[in-house]
């Protein structure tokens, strides 16, 4: 990261030099460097089966973009990038990721006949229409942007100059939306009751009504995860006073996903032991930390 | 190098992004290939900015960003609201809208 | 010599009752149609008053025309101006002359008497009322054809008589057969009016009106093929109403008809208006001989036809009417003949008048005594119990094989002279064919009235077992056949004492003395040898006792199959015409439920597939949709940077 | 200007009855009935008032009132009547009465002359419905040949199609959406491409020195002085543009195919306004229209419309000839009159325009008689197909009668109403076009064929056992075909009481028309001159 730094100082520096038809060797470094990352990280965004790999490749795009924007002087914009960009937003993704608990791999079969290839033709005939479009443009050399930062005494006044006051009246307009946004978050995420909140009497009556109909329903409080010496972790589950697992202790997320943590059985006992009744198992003193899939 | 090639490098990453629109069902993964798409914009208006050398290219970035970040929220909103209804991200399930 | 200029003067006085004439039996038949059954326990009557009323008035102007010098025997009389349009102006008017004096008289005469006759003949049909209703109404439309003063109200008239025709025919309409040969008789006729119409139309395009004025006057300076086509088209319609070939089929099925409509319709009157027609238009044929020839051609070949379909049918009525188209192909003959011929077709046309419907009412008034049998094999030895029928049938048959003094020998022997008057090739065929059909008329005729009158009875129970009684008829239905006897005894004479019918015509028609190449004494004597044959051969035939009539039809020879089926002339159009037209109208039903409406149908049902087809592109998948715009803006930016470019 | 709104009051009196009969309570609702038939006699009353306020030697048009509408585009609320569109709404204000009076049960329950088996849904046909519709379809029609401003033609022209429409499709027979959507397609086709030529020709005018216009008049007479010229192309597909929406209406072969469903699936009484009277639009269209504002273009295209209208003429009457449905049948012979009627119009003679108009008039009368006949038989048969009849003059003579009558009209015997007519067309289109008129007269054969067939199979022969016990016609239906019948023979004998009307309007029909007024060139001048020569 450090050396990517330095290669932005250097660019920028030479960027100083005014209007240029080729960058100094740095920057092409960075260039050639970024952009393989960049690319790769977008096949790799849409290539993955898992979401949280594509966002992570995603924040690798956007990384290598906001070196990009500093090397070529456009240092504000490249710090709000990695803030507002890598910090906020893809942390929002990765957020809501988590909250819908979304992690199972999408399967990549295509489902729509047909779209999958055309989707690649279309967007290589694009790419390809837009490359051309670049390629026969009259673009002339690069004026650079030491006059335009200079103008104000550096990047950040400049820019500042420019938006509060060509670009107030738009600015405005966009925090309008952002406020906006935020509401309509708000209104979309928010789940409006319907019914009554249901009270613990009506709760417990309720639980009652169940189990006369149905002896396997439980209507005393789940118990605790167990809490040992090994372990105290919500995922090790308590053990019953015959020594088995109560696998209702632990999180029904947890024991959907099989992180349910297994405990060293005791030394077997003494068969006149065993005849008192204590037949309970307690983990071994020889128990290791690491993880078992206990069977159901 | 000639700086024209963050141009030819925006293309390329508009169009992957596109291409990831296009083929990924899940709603997440295809709001991130959105972003990448603005991104891509970014950059060339970036570049842009450079070559002219005048600022307002990247204050239209910074703009894109804005707009970018209130999208986000809102369609992530979206996501969470059909995803609660429907148990499921998937783009394609929502097509009960057609013929 | 043709007639100077055609220049009737407008009637006045007495002659303008020429309207009244026509006006009396539509009235008649307007009350007895539109009164309904309130009239029919007098309907009868009153048919028969407007019917004489009408000849009443006809005599009148006969008589005030005699008073007349023979030139200043022509009267026009406007009544209103029925179709006024700009340039085109159709008037009802009424022009009498000679020519159509002599159609008023016979028209009314014989329509008087059949009326007379058909109070008895349809005493016992509920329909009475309508049947007089019928009549008058074909008097007041035959009345218009013959009485009109342009070719336009012409055709009316001509066309009317084919309603009553139609009418009549079919006036047992419960009898599918009378239906059928109802509408063939109209529908044949139809094709004659196409070609009567479109005469007119070319006509008003060449002398810019249909007026016998205008036509008259200004065919000397018309085209010569213009006019040849007039002559044509005439002769078309003429041939449809007269039973001429190639037209001549609806006229044997017509007897469907009761027998006073054969009398009067099919025999004595309507059948003859296209000899009418083409004696009218004279100056057109006059000046055409191209057409004239065409004329005499079809008279012959009909002659022909009809005399050999009479000599194979045993329908007592159908063989009289195979013998009236043969009598009319001699008055067509004699009409294409020109100036010498045509007094002589409409003499002969009033002599045919006379016997034919004599001989018709005679034919009824057997079939009246014989339950409406018509089949002469089951006829025999009738003289005895019909004596009236049998001698004025008798009358009837003697003038019709023209036996002198008869009517017919008079008429009949003069267009024979024509004929060969004719000269030329031409006119020694024609000649002869005139010569062979009295020798074939003479065993027809000898043949039905053999069958009938004389030999052995061969009477048969009818299908619901009646025996037949034969009986004299009433004196409704004896008087009139009495007095048409009388005028087929003695019309002819009277004609030709002193040239008197060609003398009385003359100033209408012209008239030019035919020189024929053999001797007139010595040509009616070969006539009468010839007929004396063809009696001879009937009576050798079906006279003789030796070998009676056997009930059932033999065989017969190819030719006599052939004529029993009307010379193959049904056939022959029910291939032509009514297979291939219903072969067509089949065709083109369904190429219009395929075809025409198939495209529209299938250019709808297109649409339709088609959308419906594009509606699945529609398929719910956001990501479809994301294509498809991706995909438009690649084109959009590849066509901007094309134009752009 | 004249003083009274005669025009406008004629048009309106139906509409009258139409609120009339909105207003009436559903327990009243049989009520709507004498209130139609008021209405419509009513209109009558003043249809005639027109006729006698029209002053036959005066100026074409006559009646004329005229209110702003559009003032932005200059179309306005104008109506004016020459003869011919006065003829017509004479027709059509005859015509109404009659069909209200015949369609006296069609809205009920099981009285429907199609259905007479009466399924359930039948029972909610709305009384109400059809004779308000029937009032509404009449104001149209009589708007329709008054209207003087071509975008207000159009306008009626278009609306024409909502009640038809309605009545086809809600009293009709089985298939009867589909045929009244074939119907509304077909016209709405026909429809916009008259509203592009309509627009075309807006455009057109407000490029020449008579500035924007839709005035008939204005425009026509621009179209004659020569300030109104369009190029030969423009003018051309102008002329098609309102050609083939009339060629649609009226309905000309290759567009003839709505017709037949149509009108067999519609009540007789539908069947009679479609094809009497709003067929009649299509080549009254014609005559007004096609031919005074496109002279060039309508002489450019006479043969082709001719052609067309030659096979559309014996086309209709073999078709007629194949049918077994009778209310099919009648359409096709409607096809080959309607063929008659465009010969007549595209002859440009004044034979054939007087022809045409008194064709349109006659064919009104005798074919709305032969529908309505063929009704009474269906609502007493309870079938369509000639097949089901047979031997009905026996038990029903004067049913078989009145139908003989008027079959014989409609095969234009003399002395009957159309021989006149068609005689004229005839003859103006021999003087001209003499191959299209003797192929013309061929339909004077088929006619008789189809007309006489049809008469032998339903009519004649004994007594079919699905007929016996048929009644003869009641005072209602005497009533309803009476009048039409002696209208008929009448006209047949003294159509001067339509020429009148007629023939000062053809000979008004302006110069650049190019119609020939003069009757043909006489070989008598000719004689005359070359004293008594022969001719050439």
């Amino acid at each position: 990261m450090s050396a990517a730094l330095l290669a932005t100082q250097s660019a920028a520096t030479h960027l100083l030099a005014g209007p240029v038809t080729s960058t100094g060797g740095g920057e092409t470094f960075l260039f050639w460097v970024g952009a393989s990352i960049s690319v790769l990280g977008a096949l790799g965004l849409i290539f993955s089966k898992k979401a949280v790999h594509s966002a992570l490749c995603l924040a690798g795009v956007m990384i290598c973009l906001a070196l990009f924007y500093m090397a070529q002087g456009a240092v504000f914009l490249g710090v709000v990038q990695i803030v507002v960009y890598t910090g906020a937003i893809m942390m929002l993704f990765l957020f809501v990721l988590m909250l819908i608990g979304i992690d199972a791999p999408e399967s990549l079969t295509e489902t729509i006949r047909g779209q999958r290839w055309a989707a690649v033709l279309v967007a290589v005939l694009f790419g390809a229409i837009l490359i051309g479009v670049f390629a026969h443009a009259k673009l002339g050399p690069f004026a650079g942007m030491d006059q335009a930062n200079a103008a104000a005494g550096g990047n950040v006044p400049s820019l500042a100059h420019l938006l509060f006051a060509r670009y107030f009246w738009a600015f405005e307009v966009s925090s309008a939306v952002l406020i906006t946004s935020a509401l309509g978050a708000m209104v979309l995420a928010h789940r409006e009751r319907v019914t009554a909140r249901r009270t613990q009497k009506e709760l417990a009556a309720d639980r009652f009504k169940r189990y006369s109909k149905d002896p396997s329903v439980i209507v005393t409080p789940m118990p605790n995860p167990g809490v040992y010496a090994q372990h105290n972790a919500v995922d090790t589950p308590a053990l019953l006073p015959d020594g088995s697992i109560a696998q209702l202790s632990v999180n029904a997320t947890l024991r959907a996903q099989g992180e349910v943590r297994g405990i060293t059985p005791l030394p077997v006992p003494l068969p006149h032991e065993a005849a008192d009744g204590d037949g309970a198992s307690p983990a071994g003193a020889n128990g290791s930390g690491r993880h078992e899939e206990v069977g159901a | 190098m000639n700086p024209d090639s963050y141009l030819y490098l925006s293309a390329i990453l508009f169009s992957l992004g596109a291409l990831g629109v296009l083929i990924r069902r899940d709603a997440i993964v295809v709001f991130m290939c959105i972003e990448l798409m603005l991104n891509a914009a970014n950059l060339a208006f970036v570049t842009f900015s450079r070559m002219h050398g005048r600022l307002d290219g990247q204050i239209f970035a910074f703009f894109t960003m804005v707009v970018a970040a209130a999208e986000v929220v809102v369609g992530l909103a979206i996501i969470i609201t059909v995803f609660r209804t429907r148990r499921s991200a998937s783009v394609d399930d929502a097509n009960l809208l057609k013929y | 010599m043709p007639p100077s200029t055609y220049a009737p003067v407008a009637a006045t006085g007495v002659f303008t009752l020429t309207a009244w004439v026509v006006a009396l039996p539509m009235i008649g038949a307007a009350i007895l149609l539109l009164g309904g059954k309130r009239t029919n326990a007098w309907g009868h009557l009153l048919g028969c008053l407007a019917a004489l009323g009408s000849f009443a008035l006809g005599a009148v102007l006969f008589f005030s025309l005699l008073g007349k010098p023979g030139d200043a025997r022509s009267y026009d009389q406007h009544v209103y101006t029925w179709i006024p349009v700009p340039g085109f102006s159709a008037d009802a008017g009424f022009h009498l002359d000679q020519l159509s004096m002599t159609f008023v008289l016979l028209i009314t005469g014989v329509g008087s008497l059949i009326h007379i006759y058909s109070v008895g003949y349809m005493a016992h049909d509920d329909n009475r009322r309508k049947f007089f209703a019928y009549l008058n109404l074909f008097l007041a439309a035959m009345l218009v054809l013959v009485l009109a003063n342009n070719y336009l109200l012409l055709y009316a008239g001509w066309e009317g008589v084919g309603l009553a025709s139609y009418l009549l025919i079919g006036f047992w309409q419960h009898k599918p057969s009378a239906a059928v040969a109802a509408k063939k008789a109209f529908i044949v006729n139809r094709v004659g009016d196409v070609g009567l119409s479109i005469a007119v139309m070319l006509m008003y395009t060449t002398f810019g009106g249909f007026a016998f004025t205008d036509v008259f006057n200004k065919a000397p300076g018309a085209d010569r093929d213009t006019i040849l086509g007039i002559g044509l088209m005439l002769l078309l319609g003429a041939c449809a109403k007269s039973a001429q070939f190639p037209l001549q089929s609806w006229l044997l099925d017509a007897m469907e008809g009761p027998t006073p409509v054969s009398a009067l319709i099919h025999a004595a009157t309507m059948v003859t208006a296209g000899v009418y027609l083409i004696v009218r238009s004279h100056v057109i044929f006059d000046i055409s001989p191209n057409a004239r020839l065409l004329v005499t051609i079809v008279g012959a070949i009909t002659l022909m036809m009809g005399a050999i379909i009479g000599c194979a049918k045993d329908d007592i009525k159908k063989a009289l009417a195979g013998s009236t188209m043969s009598q009319i192909g001699y008055m067509v003959l004699g009409a294409g003949l020109g100036p010498i011929g045509y007094v002589f077709a409409i003499m002969h046309l009033v002599t045919h008048g006379f016997f034919k419907a004599g001989l018709f009412l005679g034919a009824g008034s057997v079939m009246h005594g014989m339950n409406d049998d018509v089949d002469m094999r089951h006829y025999g030895a009738l003289r005895k119990y019909m004596p009236v029928t049998y001698v004025t049938f008798g009358l009837g048959y003697l003038a019709i094989i023209g036996c002198p003094p008869f009517s017919g020998f008079w008429s009949k022997d003069k267009i024979i002279e024509a004929a060969f008057a004719q000269g030329g090739t031409s006119g020694w065929v024609l000649g002869c064919t005139a010569l062979l059909g009295a020798l074939i008329t003479a065993f027809y005729m000898t043949r039905v009235m053999l069958m009938t009158f004389f030999g052995e009875k061969r009477w048969v129970e009818d299908e619901q077992g009646h025996e037949a009684h034969p009986h004299e008829s009433p004196k409704s239905m004896t008087i009139p056949m009495i007095l048409l006897a009388v005028g087929s005894v003695f019309a002819g004479g009277l004609f030709s004492i002193g040239s008197s019918f060609a003398n009385w015509l003359e100033p209408v028609t012209g008239r030019a003395e035919g020189h024929s190449p053999i001797n007139t004494t010595v040509l009616s004597v070969i006539t009468l040898v010839a007929v004396a044959l063809g009696v001879g051969y009937a009576w050798r035939l079906y006279g003789t006792r030796t070998r009676p009539v056997p009930a059932l039809a033999p065989a017969g020879s190819p030719l006599t199959r052939a004529a029993r089926r009307d010379l193959y002339g049904d056939a022959f159009n029910e291939a032509a015409f009514m297979r291939t037209g219903q072969w067509l109208t089949r065709l083109l039903v369904y190429f219009d439920l395929r075809g025409v409406d198939g495209v529209v149908n299938g250019v709808a049902a297109g649409l339709g597939g088609s959308s419906s087809r594009f509606r699945r592109l529609q398929n719910g998948f956001v990501r479809s949709y994301a294509l498809s715009m991706f995909g438009g803006a690649a084109l959009l930016i590849a066509a901007l940077l094309l134009v752009k470019a | 200007m004249s003083a009274f709104p005669y025009l406008s009051t004629t048009i309106g009196t139906p509409l009258l009855g139409v609120a009339a009969i909105a207003v009436l309570p559903k327990e009243r609702a049989a009520l709507a009935r004498p209130i139609a038939l008021l209405a419509s006699l009513v209109a009558l009353g003043f249809a005639i008032a027109d006729a006698v306020a029209f002053k036959t030697g005066g100026p074409r048009f006559q009646l004329s009132e005229s209110y702003a509408w559009i003032p932005t585009f200059h179309v306005n609320y104008s109506v004016a009547v020459d003869g011919v569109a006065l003829v017509l709404i004479l027709m059509t204000a005859v015509l109404v009465p009659v069909v209200i009076l015949a369609s006296w049960h069609d809205a009920d329950a099981r009285g429907g002359a199609l259905t007479p088996q009466g399924s359930p849904a039948e029972s909610k046909r709305s009384v109400r419905g059809l004779f308000a519709q029937l009032l509404a379809l009449e104001t149209l029609m009589l708007g329709v040949f008054a209207a003087t401003d071509i975008f207000l033609f159009y306008v009626i022209f278009e609306a024409t199609l909502i009640p038809a429409y309605f009545l086809i499709g809600s009293y009709g027979g089985a298939r009867r959406s589909y045929a009244a959507v074939k119907f509304l397609l077909y016209n709405l086709l026909g429809g916009l491409l008259m509203l592009a030529a309509v627009i075309g020709l807006y455009v057109a005018s407000t490029h020449s020195p008579v500035g924007a216009a839709f005035s008939f008049q204005t425009l026509s007479k621009a179209v004659g002085d020569g300030s109104l010229t369009m190029a030969g192309s423009t003018e051309k597909w102008l002329f098609l543009g309102f050609f083939i929406a009339f060629a649609v209406k009226a309905p000309m072969w290759p567009f003839h195919t709505w017709l037949p469903d149509a009108a067999s699936e519609a009540t007789p009484g539908t069947a009679v306004l479609l094809v009497g009277v709003l067929d009649k639009i299509g080549t009254f269209g014609m005559l007004r229209f096609c031919l005074e504002l496109f002279p060039h273009a309508s002489h450019y295209f006479t043969p082709l419309v001719l052609v067309l209208a030659v096979i559309s003429t014996i086309y209709g009457a073999l078709l007629a000839i194949g049918q077994t449905d009778m209310m099919r049948l009648i359409a096709y012979t409607s096809v080959s009159h309607f063929g008659l009627i465009t010969i007549g119009v595209f002859a440009l003679t004044a034979r054939g325009e007087v022809g045409a108009t008194l064709y349109m008039v006659n064919h009104g009368l005798s074919t709305g008689a032969l529908f309505l006949l063929a009704g009474f038989m269906i609502s007493r048969r309870g079938s369509k197909s000639i097949d089901a009849f047979g031997g009905v003059q026996k038990v029903a003579p004067l049913l078989a009668g009145t139908f003989l009558a008027v079959g014989l009209s409609s095969l234009a015997l003399p002395g009957l109403s159309s021989f006149v007519s068609e005689f004229l067309v005839l003859v103006g289109a021999f003087e001209k076009y003499p191959v299209a008129a003797i192929f013309g007269t061929t339909a004077i054969v088929l006619a008789a064929l189809y007309i006489l067939w049809w008469y032998q199979r339903t009519m004649t022969g004994p007594v079919a056992s699905s007929v016996e016990g048929f009644k003869d016609l009641n005072r209602r239906e005497l009533a309803v075909i009476g009048p039409l019948v002696a209208l008929i023979v009448v006209l047949g004998f003294v159509p001067s009481i339509l020429t009148n009307f007629i023939n000062p309007a053809v000979s008004q029909i302006p110069a650049h028309v190019q119609i020939t007024q003069q009757a043909p060139h006489s070989v008598a001048q000719d004689s005359a001159t070359q004293g008594n020569g022969s001719g050439q």
